[in-house]
């Protein structure tokens, strides 16, 4: 249940994909943004500030630490959770970078993908051990499709 | 009626008093500290004078620098506002000596009810009830303590007997627990005060704090304007008020109410001013102390009655008369407050300061902001992390209490972690709309509560909406339209929930 | 309750249907035009649908367009707002037709208080008082008109039958006068109404307009929320609106408040409308008109009941109930309101567009602010000028208008001219705030008087912030800060003030 | 009495002369100034828009045109007044440019005077004739004093 803190989030112009799941982010000016998903519309409020974004939503603050070294990560009890890596749009695998059973430390690409025209490498979530790996080089994916897992070793 | 006041104090306590000058065509002076150059109370103020480097004691604590600043910019009179020189008589008999009229209580009333046994003995003899006790001078014997401990009742409080509520204090729950606590409770006595007396108090258990607001004349009359609820605070800091209180029948609440007015009465009390009780279960009352001051908490009662506080302070202080009469003080309604800090509920409330990277305050009918700060505002390590209040009316408390977690929904402030989730979680917590509270509860529970809640993953369209964040606009300076993720396909990758 | 609602609005009461519709956790849809794609509405609200180009015909009164966009968005309910299609029955039956709910009353309640002479037979079958007439076929000879006109005692008001308020009426004064009018009247009702029919109607003179405020379940039950007093009017057009009423003993006003009950409840009145009555300086009173929406100034009877009148209208609307019941709508106080209007009171209050570089409402205690704008926000020249509504209540009716006017003091809207400077005098003209005026008392004076104090020079210190001026920091886009002045020795040299 | 359409105002830096009496202009952020004069101080809002410029003072509201054209000045049914050319800070009368009894136009040079190390010229407010020539070359001079007057012909 601790996946917050191990989200892949992708973004292309006011598409976003979180998890594979795709929303809509209508930037509504003076940090309002309109976001459609699954579960319909709603407009929330978000700030970057420094290396934090502090999101408003639906009742209730959420401030996300955007990096820059594990040790401000106040989160980082919490980290481990899914290992999974979809498909953030629609597009083409390019190339695999791993096999299956191969072990791998987080950060290190996994696969390259192209969509909207632009390649992009998908890296390991966590340390681990790939399973589960569905994605063949040419292959055409839909968003969200689980292209391989980084399980705990 | 003044021409000109000074307002020595910062944040929204000053912004608010600037308000009632304003509205009665008064000028204002705001005084501020290095770290408060750039304030909102100070450029709210028509004039604004600097008073000395951000440390509290060089500034807003500095009796000198703020009597010449009331001097030099020709103020009549200085309003404290709260904490900082609110309740220090050396500050009033200063302004006094300087010739301005200090906008509060005499100096020696401000002494009397911040001497702790001086206040009681007032209490008592105002026919106020107190928490049955015994006094005993250093040199009582042991033996002697546990007979009066025994005809009082176990469990009971000991401390020092000049010492206020809080620090020191030891419940003991027997005779042997007593004589092996009392040694102890003397040495501290006699170090913090100087004085080894101990005071012996029967322990109200699962108390109410309920207390009365009023101002008196400082001739002998005074009105009061019904009672707060205060029971809701997290180490004897008050975090949401509201009045009339759920806890007591208005039979209680006007006996409370009856007694606070005999009280200010009797001592001939000029101001406003605030007494508090301790309400056991059985709505029996007892005094616990007086505030000689204007509350933070007074917004609610304003709420309830129509009745502006500062308003009535300013009309005592300059014509040491009452705006009007008890019967033109009706209560209607209910009213709900919740005190915004910058402070971490995740981190143990620790105080938090920076920037105010976007601050939206709620517009809604019937809820009232006093806020002291606003988008691009700093908000300083050097005082207390209160950035506003956040108030609500309604026909009933079922309405107000629904109406301020609506207001808590529409309030947006960034770049300083606040309180504000967990004052939202407090106002939909169903033990506390349901008003089933004592002073004990949100920390046995609410918190827990809250941190459970605050613990889980947040939901991916959280995310979705902080992958396009922008950096607010800076204030006055240019933006910078950067979103954190700017390129276009970008896997922004593994965030943590700070 | 309904899950989401469509509000086919905008501007500011598009806004505070949004704020209800939050509090209560209700969806939201906002419908727009072209003109409006960046307003404030269309950003608060969950979802957003454009319906059409800037032209009203084509958008919010393009009644298709606004059913399309609620069956798009899965919208259950449609709020109309005030204006537009508010009163429209074709629009109510369309909504109902498309299996929605239309929050207001039946379409044949619309039709029926639109419908004048509909109106006037039902006030009078239910007991409501109106004005003596008399109503003359087009082949009643004018003779028998002035026999007629006799009874009523002159001065009369010749009209047409069908006609409402306002267009093509004639005040005669006696038999020849109104013999040589009767032709003329009777061509312009046979050519605006297809039907030469006249009414005549006794004159009421220096009457003030008081209206009632009342919710009804549509099943023949209905509370009222006291009256309004909205003598203050500029052609036609209210400008500055109260409750309760300075012109009337509380025996007259509570009879007033029981004739509109009386007359929701004869025609089992669904949702909120008003009931307009002319009071006349002897204390009688006369039906005028049904309003059959939640109007404008709704603000004033909500800070004094504490009721959320939107709430009622939805409560009526899912449930076919009230809230609550009549005793639970008590009175407190006094509340006044005035409308923000972008027009210019120097160039005869002619409508004003453009951009508001700068928007500060205040925020003061006991001061309500429903805007429609922000700093940034476009005012079109396709709508109906109105920014703002700002009110103020109080525990008596010279707090109220005290506040108000603090409020007034501290409102900033800059980029467009408006109206509050001349809001401002209203609030502190003598007569005004002694309650002395009627449905004339604007024009005959008080804008005269205005006209005069801004007509003066602006004094020197203002021309001395001029002079420093820079302009708002775009919304969104870079700031420009260059002063009016960019050379720091600089003289500025002869400014027009306009 | 309807001098308000022939002020001549003058700006150095945060000070501001207008007619002769000065004023600290503090900008506060946001469109405040805190003024302080004569009267004492107190705290305005001011917006430059476009040619106009919008203040709120004391519960009032003023629209100033600063020019571009006297077509737009909708305040010319009120044009006149005085013709007072003031000195805008204290300094040195460079040169002057008329003589007493001649005819000028509305923004002819009248003077050139030197202050704070700038030069800097003095047109003349309105058509009219140079009377009560006050200025002479080299002389220096108090802010508000009068350098003449141009009166109606």
């Amino acid at each position: 249940m601790n996946a917050f803190d191990r989200n892949r989030v992708n973004v292309h112009g006011d598409a976003v994909t979180v998890d594979g799941a795709s929303f809509l982010c209508e930037p509504l000016g003076d940090g309002r943004v309109r976001i459609t998903g699954p579960e319909g519309a709603r407009v929330a409020w978000a700030t970057a500030e420094g290396r934090r974004v502090f999101v408003t939503l639906d009742g209730r603050d959420y401030v996300f630490d955007t990096g820059g070294g594990s040790s401000a990560r106040r989160a980082s009890a919490h980290e481990a959770a899914s290992g999974e890596v979809t498909m953030p749009m629609p597009g083409l695998v390019i190339s695999v970078a791993v096999a299956e059973g191969q072990a791998v430390k987080r950060g290190d690409p996994l696969l390259v993908v192209e969509a909207m025209k632009m390649e992009h490498t998908l890296r390991a979530p966590r340390d681990g051990v790939v399973r589960r790996l569905a994605a063949k080089n040419g292959e055409r994916v839909d968003a969200g499709a689980v292209l391989l897992d980084v399980t705990e070793s | 009626m003044f021409r000109k006041v000074l307002v020595a104090n910062r944040g929204e306590i000053a912004c608010r008093v600037i308000g009632t000058l304003r509205e009665h065509g008064i000028g204002s002076v705001a005084v501020y500290s290095d770290a408060d150059a750039g304030a909102v109370h100070a450029r709210r103020a028509d004039e604004a004078v600097r008073i000395g480097p951000a440390e509290p004691r060089a500034s807003y604590l500095n009796i000198e620098a703020i009597v010449e600043a009331a001097r030099a910019s020709g103020a009549e009179a200085i309003h404290p506002g709260y904490g900082f020189l609110s309740e220090n008589a050396a500050f009033a008999e200063a302004v006094e000596k300087a010739g301005l009229v200090f906008i509060g209580p005499t100096p020696g009333q401000s002494r009397g009810f911040g001497d702790k046994r001086l206040a009681r003995e007032a209490a008592r003899k105002a026919g106020v009830p107190i928490v049955p006790g015994y006094e005993a001078r250093s040199e009582v014997a042991d033996r002697q303590l546990a007979t009066e401990a025994g005809r009082l009742g176990y469990p009971v409080v000991l401390k020092a007997a000049l010492g206020g509520g809080g620090k020191g204090m030891t419940v003991v729950t027997s005779d042997s627990d007593l004589i092996a606590s009392a040694p102890s409770a003397r040495r501290v006595a006699l170090g913090a005060f100087g004085d080894g007396s101990l005071y012996l108090e029967k322990l109200v258990e699962h108390p109410r704090h309920v207390e009365v607001q009023l101002v008196g004349n400082g001739r002998g009359d005074a009105v009061h304007f019904f009672e707060r609820e205060c029971s809701l605070q997290r180490r004897h800091q008050k975090v949401l008020e509201e009045t009339r209180s759920p806890g007591a029948s208005e039979k209680t609440r006007l006996a409370m109410a009856e007694a606070a007015v005999a009280l200010a009465r009797a001592v001939q009390y000029r101001g406003a001013g605030t007494v508090e009780f301790l309400l056991a279960p059985d709505e029996k009352f007892y005094f616990l102390e007086v505030n000689t001051r204007l509350q933070v908490e007074h917004p609610v009662t304003e709420l309830l009655t129509g009745h502006d506080l500062v308003w009535w302070q300013l009309v005592v202080a300059a014509e040491t008369t009452l705006v009007t009469e008890q019967s033109a003080v009706q209560a209607r309604g209910h009213a709900v407050e919740v005190r915004v800090y910058a402070e971490d509920p995740a981190s143990d409330f620790l105080p938090q300061a920076g920037r105010l990277a976007r601050v939206v305050w709620p517009r809604l009918p019937f809820v009232r902001v006093d806020a002291g700060v606003e988008s691009g505002s700093d908000v300083p390590l050097h005082y207390d992390p209160i950035l506003a209040k956040i108030a609500a009316w309604g026909p009933d408390r079922e309405t107000a209490w629904a109406r301020l977690a609506a207001a808590l929904d529409e309030t947006v402030v960034h770049g300083v972690v606040t309180n504000i989730d967990f004052l939202r979680a407090l106002t939909r917590d169903p033990e506390l709309v349901a008003g089933r509270f004592d002073t004990t509860t949100l920390e046995s529970g609410v918190i827990d509560r809250y941190r459970e809640r605050a613990g889980e993953p947040a939901p991916a369209v959280a995310l979705a909406a902080a992958a396009v964040a922008e950096p607010a606009r800076a204030a006055g300076g240019a933006p910078a339209p950067t979103r954190a993720a700017a390129d276009p396909f970008a896997t922004i990758g593994n965030w943590g929930r700070s």
